[in-house]
């Protein structure tokens, strides 16, 4: 097991590695400059300004500059906001985007999971329709439309929760439910699937034929066996939701790590782009490898497996 | 191009609720900005949520006030000597720093030094100081020390400034942040630390910065050190960040803020019978750049004046944008500067050129498509990718093509970065771009359009207008009414000699402004709006 | 042989919806069970066995089946009748069932242990404790070595024999009345059989436990049967006691398979015996007698008509029109006549029943 | 069983008779060839039948929706800019009456038409440019459904399958793709590329298809172990016919409802890519497009956004039930 | 015994699952037989004894961690090219021991046993291949209307004969199956295994045959081996093993084996096997020795002594 984890864990440094060495050579190939006064610098000041933050070297030593300072955990300092790290910068901003993109994960996955429970059990009933539309609806409408529509109507109109901010836990509902759709309609689908063919498995029948109640077979025999393919498309779709979504920030106010990368992208701030980048990425291949870690820790049978590749 | 994010025009200021009643009830005041301030370091600002910040926490050698007036800030009144080139301050003995620090010259000295010193990278800097302030140009490309800088400080309420040539301007330019003083002693303490937090400024302005909340929102406090306390009536402003403006606008229906940011057509449409809604001009144009160099058509003046009268401009602001904006038959804007002796505006003498006019503008097209030996002509439009910008170029797109037949017109929406790009590479046909003023003087927009000028970028050249604008920067230096004069001969030749340009519309603001907000006064460039006359009455 | 019976299924009759119409399953089937005894339930695959038994447990799929008829009477409940709640408290604690696939009827997330207690908790209303120690004694009662261990292990960390002994002890763990096993020694290897077979045999002596036995091994229904069913196309076509079964066999597809085993005593002979042909369809179950096409002693009236039980003997019983007076003497197949014997208790001639079973 | 009368049996009736073994061996089943069996099987899934109505209507009415008026999709008038929805001979009921908070705006402008889906904020007829829309959204939901199956199928299938080094360095070039910011790439596509189709069709290839990967690499590695799958290689196949004709027929299920969720995601990708400026050439619009618009009208011309919304509401819901349907009846194991 | 043409010499063959991690298995560990042309070599057990790893093994559906599998003389295993893999391919099959398992359920039967034929090229048209699968509907009892069902709709019986006809597609010499039988009720095993024996004498093919069921095993084979534990523990003809069972585990076994008569089972008495009985020392040499004449036991020089007194040839 340990030795499987330092595999994985050197493995994931030369994924980032090469998402770092990707991202920054095509960022040389964006467009603009990261000047806020582009068109207005002549081309003397454009020149002292790239001197200035090292842009005027050739790419091959911005990059191994880059690279090294990456090693040495340094991300650099923001273009944007002047004088400013880009650690501190995305710290300052991780900490809404986790925690919304958490509450809408695991209040969404809760309830997609007992929607599609519900849908298997009640399979081909209205009630298993019902949960399908609502599910097939929770991802096909967008969710800055739900988002649109939470904070006219249940904060504008009947004053519930507050309209936007972020200031205490009042403040993280709308926002949360917003994101949840998405959760809720992923994981009811294709929970559904999974408990219709571990509600036809033998076990199951065997805990019928202990006389275990309908609930106790749902809930204690057959979920936990129907969870894998659940958390192999959350597990990524989580990642994205706590590392911050732009429209439910920005329609929440809400000082999120979404909104500052779509801007630090538009704005060629490269330390950012960068740093949000490799934040991202490493979460994703930490988050890739817990959930190989979960697949062992909901079914034993894995664990065995863990060890091989 | 050129966004319009520096500055703002006074058009319907009577508009906004000005001295009525008495401050009444607490003075605290809620509004709204779109962003994250990006610096609190004057020398590093480039945008308006800085500058507007800037503008009520710090105070530079003057100060704008109602209408775009200048009056004392640091500086009680200075001397020009004749040939314009050297302008002595004096500074005010009861300015301190917020530190309890007095307010010097020497600050001022330090922080232009600063501006200009390439190893800061300032962006505004050179660009406000170049070719004005002695030697800046060389300073700023690191040919020249800083100390070489036409800046000097003759005693400690003493300021010598020396120009390289005259600048008609140059009081008003005081009040721009980029001048704005710096406590050389506190900036050396804090190090890297400099203007991070609330804590590690310190202030001279009416209001200081008393918690500043990254990403979510700041607290400006009355500075009871300020020279001028006693005009200030309002205790706190708070302003929080929001980047949506329907947010805002529920914000506003939950009697949450007390100013609404800017409406799009649709929120003007649902509060078009509420009293709260207020709509004034900004000194902001947007045009057609049409590139001569790469689409033969336009090459063609006739062309370009099928195109510019092609258009209805009065449907586009009255119904697409339906903000405020006026239709723009001009290439400076109204309300915008005065002539320095009658006082008539800029728009007076000039009046409309090249207005909406189909039968014209078919008349032209017929003509153009002669000259070209053509029945057909494709055109392609560099837009960009905003909701508004959007809309408004599929109806300037659809206006062309149905107003002048056999004119196809593409239309490539970009991010702006590449749009930035394509018009330096003058890769494009026709670019749907605007322009606010750094300053307030016609030649911010008149400039422009000089040949191979930094923001021409589409091939136009006119040895007539060079030379009017020539004489502006030099022979009329000292003389504004003929400076002025000829500023208005070079639009007439622009526009209606040559259709250089399609000017669209001037934009317009419209915002719901609670009617207790009294005396929050808005500023034409620069920072958006000043506070120190502001309070609350009879909320 | 008076002994109280525990459980009677009158006249089940099964079936299941599909494409391709109606499957009638189970087509009339009849038979008691008294307490203590063991009947073992034989016949070709697809003969309604386990259609059966999950009749009596009601544990057929919901979607596509239904039970068109008869009663199954469990302590004078009809359990047709009963909501799926009543049956909750039925299963485990007085019916339990150990299933035809034993390597797959365990949950592959849940300790072995917790899978035992579950049911001890929800019908003896034990405290956790209590049950732990219940489950673990189970778990040395079926011969599992270091219990304690073994009770916090999950089922992939077990033998196949191992599981099947934890799928024997839930199924003992609330001492039911009756104990429904669908060939659970099947994949196993004769010497874990015979292990789980001897530790059946002793629960049944402690507690008193009626079992049906389902097999195809006739070595396996001679060592654990009392009486025997033979089932062919949804119905019980001969019941009888081990020995009648075995040695007097009348109904000619119980001969075709005593017929078809190899003997171990016996030389190769060239081939084996096999039936012809297969299984009838039962979505349009024939006319007369199912088997009647397979059957090479066949009469015109199997063709036309479907033959009523007889009884042989008080215990045994044919379905089959070679036990009418009117039929002709035929001779059964070698391997049944070596070994067929003179039954004492056989009536004279067979009778017809009448009224069931 | 009882009322048989057993006694008087003629006795011709016991006379052995003439048996061929061979003539029972019969299936059970009708044969039916695969498609067949798919077909009653969906045809008898009332809920699939459903779904196809609602797709043949809306493909109906994508088809030849546009021209059931004299409008064009991008006529516009700005002097009836945002008009409410209205059908002729349905104002009694209230709904779609061409009012707006009470007033009738069609008589308040003196507008003679009926927009049956109101206009747009350049008055262009919504009804038009929904229909038109809805053709390219049914065309994205097709070729990010290709896509996903081509691509996605096709590279999870070889990571799950060969497992070991192949599928650790495959995963990783997918974690890869994930870590660069999609923003990024495509924002220098529109460097490279004219918007339109093509740029659509290779952006949603550069990435679309990655999640469906994962989860049928996650499929096979359980699949690959089959018995069916080792008879397969006993008799020599080779690994691209073990793929493609044992495994992939089996992960059928978890495809489809992978694919159910490309769809709509993609929809929304192409109006994300419009908004940058590499989707449609304006004025075209797709359904996401016209729902990103009609957003910010929500509270004021709701009619804008809904009925786009309402129509890829619809389509997703259809297609799903289909889905599965289609699974379902592609499953011939299912005894259902 | 008549001299025999050896068609298959495992060698010293083992067979380690996840190799030196603390998981590790030796499902076989050191098997040493011969397979010769034309005979069935029955194979039996107790369940996880290694039976199935044997026949995977052999036919390269896991690689051996070590020994060798000679085929007429050539390694099986070890490097390939693809021809040569091919040409064993054709020549060695497998049925396997779930039959529902083992066939596609989204394949028609007729693809599933035309795959051989596909992938060997032995048909020139489809209507060629068509044929080849009527043809070998027919060998196994199957009929042509049968060729476009699917698996799930037939008989456990019939689906067997379908993996049997599969595995015949290729027109193989030698087949291993595996529990072919398991899990059919006695008159389809019977059926099976009459096909088998029936196919044996019309193509010579030569069979290792793997079961549970020892009466059907000893019914079918020529020679018998015994495995416990990864390891060959007995070998010797049909007859012969089950007349003189030497390893107590063989015995053990045929103790077990429950007898179709009521008579017997009441009194049948059952011998257990204790594998620490043996009593090896440390460095006593325990292999496979010959105590008569084709018939091999697992034993040390001293049980070989006494086997061979108590079970002299008289
Ligand atoms: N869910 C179902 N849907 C349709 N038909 C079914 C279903 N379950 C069982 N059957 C049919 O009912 C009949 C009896 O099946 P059952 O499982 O009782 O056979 P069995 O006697 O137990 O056979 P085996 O010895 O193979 O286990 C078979 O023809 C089978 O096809
Ligand atoms: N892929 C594998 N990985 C790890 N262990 C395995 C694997 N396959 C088999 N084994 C182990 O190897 C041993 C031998 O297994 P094998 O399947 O050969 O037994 P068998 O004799 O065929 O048993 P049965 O009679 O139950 O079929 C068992 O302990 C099994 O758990
Ligand atoms: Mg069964
Ligand atoms: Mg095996």
């Amino acid at each position: 097991m340990t030795k499987y984890l330092l595999q994985r864990i050197f493995y994931m440094f030369i994924t980032l590695f090469l998402i770092a060495s990707f991202t920054f050579f095509l960022m040389k190939m964006m467009p603009g400059t990261p000047f806020t006064m582009q068109d207005k610098l002549s081309d003397a000041q454009k020149a002292v300004l790239l001197a200035k933050y090292g842009l005027d070297d050739p790419v091959p030593v911005q990059y191994a500059k880059y690279i090294m300072n990456l090693a040495k955990g340094d991300l650099g300092i923001s273009f944007q906001y002047d004088n400013r790290s880009v650690t501190s910068l995305i710290m300052q901003r991780i900490g809404p985007s986790a925690q919304l993109g958490f509450q809408a994960m695991f209040f969404g996955t809760i309830i997609g999971i007992f929607l599609g429970v519900i849908a298997a059990l009640r399979q081909n009933t209205w009630v298993d329709y019902g949960s399908t539309i609502m599910a097939v609806l929770g991802k096909s409408i967008p969710s800055f439309v739900f988002a649109g529509l939470l904070q006219y109507f249940i904060a504008v109109k009947l004053g519930l929760f507050p309209v936007a901010f972020w200031q205490g836990w009042q403040y993280t509902v709308l926002p949360t439910i917003a994101l949840a759709m998405f959760p809720i309609a992923i994981a009811a689908r294709f929970m559904r699937t999974e408990m219709i063919e571990v509600l036809n498995s033998d076990y199951i029948t065997l805990a019928r034929a202990k006389g275990a109640s309908s609930f106790d077979i749902a809930v204690k025999h057959a979920l936990r066996n129907a969870l894998i393919p659940v958390i192999t498309v959350l597990g990524p779709l989580a990642v994205s939701l706590m590392t911050g979504t732009l429209v439910v920030e920005k329609i929440f106010s809400i000082p999120g790590l979404g909104e500052q990368f779509v801007r630090s992208i538009t704005t060629n701030d490269y330390p950012v782009i960068m740093g949000t980048t490799l934040f991202f990425a490493a979460l994703f291949t930490v988050i890739v490898l817990v959930v190989d870690i979960l697949y062992g820790v909901i079914d034993p049978r894995i664990r065995l497996a863990g060890g091989k590749k | 191009g050129g966004g319009g994010n520096t500055a703002k025009n006074n058009g319907g200021q009577e508009e906004l609720p000005s001295g009525e009643g008495e401050p009444t009830g607490p003075q605290v005041l809620n509004v709204l900005d779109s962003a994250e301030i990006p610096t609190m370091d004057t020398v590093q600002g480039t945008d308006a949520v800085a500058f507007n910040v800037m503008n009520n926490v710090f105070e530079g050698l003057y100060r704008l006030s109602e209408n775009d007036e200048v009056v004392e800030g640091v500086a009680t009144k200075h001397e020009v000597t004749e040939d314009g080139l050297t302008y002595t301050f004096t500074l005010r003995e009861d300015a301190v720093w917020s530190n309890g620090d007095p307010v010097t010259a020497n600050d001022f000295v330090f922080a232009w030094q600063r501006a200009v010193d390439p190893n800061t990278g300032s962006e505004y800097g050179p660009y406000m100081m170049n070719g004005k302030i002695l030697n800046a140009t060389q300073v700023s490309e690191g040919d020249l020390p800083v100390e070489e800088l036409g800046v000097k400080a003759l005693d400690e309420y003493t300021l010598e400034v020396t120009l390289e040539q005259p600048v008609a301007y140059f009081e008003s330019l005081m009040t721009f942040p980029t001048f704005y003083p710096q406590n050389q002693k506190f900036f050396e303490e804090q190090g890297d630390k400099y203007a991070l937090e609330a804590d590690t400024l310190v202030y001279n302005g009416p209001f200081v910065l008393d918690s500043w909340e990254h990403e979510v929102g700041w607290t400006m406090k009355k500075n009871e050190d300020y020279w001028d306390a006693e005009t200030v009536k309002l205790d706190e402003v708070n302003v929080k960040v929001v980047k949506e403006v329907s947010t805002g606008v529920n914000l506003y229906t939950a009697q949450q803020i007390d100013i609404s940011p800017g409406l799009t057509s649709e929120f003007v449409e649902l509060y078009k019978d509420n009293p709260d809604l207020i709509s004034y001009l900004e000194p902001t144009i947007f045009w057609f750049k049409l590139n001569q160099t790469k689409n033969e058509a336009l090459a063609n003046v006739n062309i370009r004046k099928a195109i510019s009268m092609g258009f209805n401009k009065k449907d586009m602001t009255d119904i697409v944008l339906n903000n405020g904006s006026i239709p723009a038959n001009f290439s400076v804007p109204t309300e915008f500067v005065q002539h320095p002796e009658t006082g008539e505006d800029f728009r007076e003498k000039n009046g409309d050129f090249n207005e909406f006019d189909l039968e014209k503008a078919q008349e032209h097209w017929e003509k153009g498509l002669e000259e070209l030996g053509t029945d057909a002509v494709t055109i392609e439009i560099l837009g960009g990718d905003t909701e508004t910008a959007k809309t408004m170029q599929e109806y300037l797109q659809n206006q062309l093509e149905t107003n002048l037949p056999g004119l196809k017109i593409n239309l490539k929406e970009v991010p702006f970065a590449l749009r930035l790009d394509l018009d330096s590479a003058m890769d494009y046909d026709m670019q749907l771009a605007g322009w606010g003023p750094d300053y307030l003087d016609a030649i911010s927009f008149s400039n422009l359009w000089i040949t191979d000028g930094g923001n021409n970028k589409m091939g136009y050249s006119n040895p007539e207008y060079d030379k009017l604008l020539n004489d502006v920067m030099t022979t009329y230096a000292n003389d504004p009414a003929k400076r002025f004069e000829a500023m208005q001969e070079a639009e007439r030749i622009l526009l209606e000699e040559d259709a250089a340009i399609a000017p669209i519309y001037q934009r317009g603001t419209t915002r719901l402004w609670k009617p207790y907000v009294q005396n929050v006064y808005k500023h034409n460039f620069g920072p958006d709006f000043s506070y120190k006359w502001a309070y609350i009455s009879g909320k | 042989m008076t002994v109280e019976k525990i459980l009677e299924v009158k006249d089940l009759h099964v079936s299941f919806d599909t494409f391709g119409g109606e499957v009638k399953a189970i087509r009339g089937v009849s038979f008691d069970l008294k307490k203590g005894e063991t009947l073992a339930i034989v016949g070709e695959s697809g003969s309604g066995k386990s259609v059966t038994t999950k009749a009596v447990m009601r544990l057929l799929p919901k979607n596509n089946s239904n039970i068109k008829q008869g009663e199954i009477l469990f302590d004078s409940k009809d359990l047709t009748k009963l909501t799926e709640r009543e049956m909750q408290g039925i299963r485990g604690k007085d019916i339990s069932m150990i299933f035809q696939d034993p390597m797959t009827s365990l949950n592959p997330t849940m300790t072995v242990g917790k899978q035992i207690m579950e049911g001890i908790i929800k019908h003896q209303k034990l405290s956790k404790s209590a049950a732990k120690e219940k489950a673990i004694d189970l778990l040395r009662l079926v011969g599992i070595p270091m219990p304690e261990e073994r009770f916090k292990q999950y089922p992939h960390q077990f033998s196949g024999g191992m599981r099947q002994r934890v799928v024997i002890a839930i199924s003992l763990a609330c001492n039911p009345k009756v104990l429904i096993a669908d060939e659970p020694t099947t994949a196993l290897d004769v010497t874990i059989q015979a292990q789980i077979l001897d530790l059946m045999k002793d629960l049944q002596q402690k507690i008193e436990t009626s079992i049906i036995f389902i097999t195809h091994d006739l070595g396996v229904v001679a060592n654990v049967a009392d009486r025997v069913a033979v089932m062919y196309g949804g119905q019980i076509i001969e019941m009888g006691t081990v020995d009648e079964i075995f040695y007097d066999p009348r109904h000619p597809y119980t001969w075709g398979l005593l017929s078809s085993m190899p003997d171990l005593e016996l030389g190769d002979a060239d081939e084996l015996y096999a039936i012809p042909g297969t299984p009838p369809d039962l979505t349009d179950p024939p006319k007369g007698d199912a088997f009647a096409p397979r059957n090479e002693f066949a009469m015109q009236i199997d063709l036309e008509m479907e033959p009523p039980m007889f009884q042989i003997s008080k215990t045994h019983f044919a379905k089959t029109w070679l036990l009418h007076e009117d039929a002709p003497e035929v001779e059964p197949p070698l391997a049944v006549q070596k070994r067929r014997r003179t039954m004492p208790q056989n009536f004279d001639k067979p009778v017809i029943v009448k009224e069931g079973v | 069983m009882s009322n048989n009368n057993y006694d008087k049996l003629p006795k011709e009736l016991f006379q052995p008779a003439a048996q061929d073994p061979n003539k029972s061996e019969k299936i059970a089943k009708p044969s039916l060839t695969y498609w067949q069996t798919a077909w009653l099987r969906i045809k008898k899934n009332k809920a699939a039948i459903f779904g196809s109505i609602i797709l043949i209507i809306i493909a109906f009415l994508a088809i030849f929706g546009p021209f059931m008026n004299s409008h064009g999709f991008n006529s516009q008038n700005v002097l009836q800019a945002n008009m409410p929805p209205k059908v002729p001979g349905i104002e009694k009921l209230g709904i779609l009456d061409g009012t707006r908070n009470g007033v009738d705006i069609y008589e308040q402008r003196g507008v003679e038409d009926a927009f049956w889906f109101g206009t747009d904020s350049l008055g262009r007829d919504l009804w038009t440019r929904v229909w038109t829309g809805t053709r390219i959204s049914l065309y994205i939901a097709l070729l990010a459904a290709f896509i996903d199956m081509v691509v996605g199928v096709a590279y999870g299938g070889v990571s799950g399958f060969y497992g070991g080094r192949v599928d650790n360095s495959m995963q990783r070039i997918i974690e890869v793709l994930v870590g660069i910011p999609n923003l990024v790439i495509v924002i220098l596509m529109t460097l490279i590329l004219e918007p339109g189709i093509i740029a659509i069709t290779i952006a949603l290839t550069i990435t679309g298809w990655v999640g469906m990967a994962r989860v049928v690499r996650g499929q096979v590695l359980k699949l690959k172990s089959q018995e069916y799958v080792l008879a397969s290689k006993t008799l020599g196949s080779t690994n691209n016919r073990i793929i493609s004709k044992h495994l992939l027929p089996n992960v059928v299920g978890v495809i489809i409802v992978n694919t159910m969720f490309t769809i709509p995601s993609a929809i929304f990708f192409e109006a994300f890519l419009s908004f940058i400026g590499l989707g449609l050439k304006p004025p075209m619009a797709s359904l996401g497009t016209l729902i990103d618009d009609g957003f910010k009208s929500l509270q004021i011309f709701p009619h804008i956004m809904i009925f786009p919304a309402i129509i890829i509401s619809l389509l997703m819901v259809a297609f799903n039930l289909v889905a599965d349907g289609f699974r379902d009846a592609l499953d011939p194991k299912m005894k259902d | 015994m008549a001299t025999k043409e050896k068609l298959l010499e495992i060698k010293n063959l083992k067979q380690y699952f996840n190799e030196g991690k603390p998981n590790m298995v030796k499902a076989i560990d050191g098997l040493n037989f011969d397979i010769f042309r034309g005979e069935t070599l029955g194979l039996v057990g107790e369940s996880g004894c290694g039976k199935s790893t044997t026949g995977r093994t052999i036919i390269r559906l896991y690689d051996a961690t070590d020994g060798e599998v000679l085929y007429e003389g050539e390694n099986v295993h070890g490097k390939k090219s693809k021809k040569e893999l091919l040409k064993f391919n054709r020549k060695m099959q497998m049925i396997f021991q779930d039959p529902s398992a083992s066939l596609n359920p989204r394949m028609t039967v007729a693809d599933c046993i035309a795959e051989g034929i596909d992938i060997h090229g032995l048909a020139k048209n489809r209507k060629e291949r068509l044929a080849r699968v009527h043809e070998l509907l027919e060998t196994v009892g199957l009929n042509k209307e049968h060729a476009n069902r699917y698996p799930h709709e037939f008989s456990g019986g019939q689906r067997q004969r379908i993996g049997i006809a599969r595995a015949l597609a290729v027109e193989p010499d030698f087949i291993i199956a595996d529990e072919p039988i398991s899990a059919l009720d006695v008159s389809i095993q019977a059926q099976v295994v009459n096909l088998m024996k029936k196919l044996q004498k019309e193509k010579g093919l030569t069979y290792l045959f793997i079961a549970h069921d020892l009466s059907m095993v000893k019914y079918i084979s020529d020679r018998i081996g015994v495995m416990y534990f990864g390891k060959m523990v007995e070998l010797a003809d049909a007859d012969e093993l089950y007349n003189n069972p030497m390893h107590p585990y063989t015995r053990s076994l045929l103790s077990a084996i429950p007898q179709p008569d009521p008579d017997t089972e009441r009194s049948r008495k059952r011998v257990t096997y204790d594998p620490n009985s043996h009593g090896y020392g440390k460095d006593e040499l325990v292999e496979m020795r010959e105590v008569r004449p084709g018939h091999f036991v697992l034993c040390s020089e001293a049980e070989y002594k006494m086997y061979q007194e108590k079970y002299a040839v008289k």
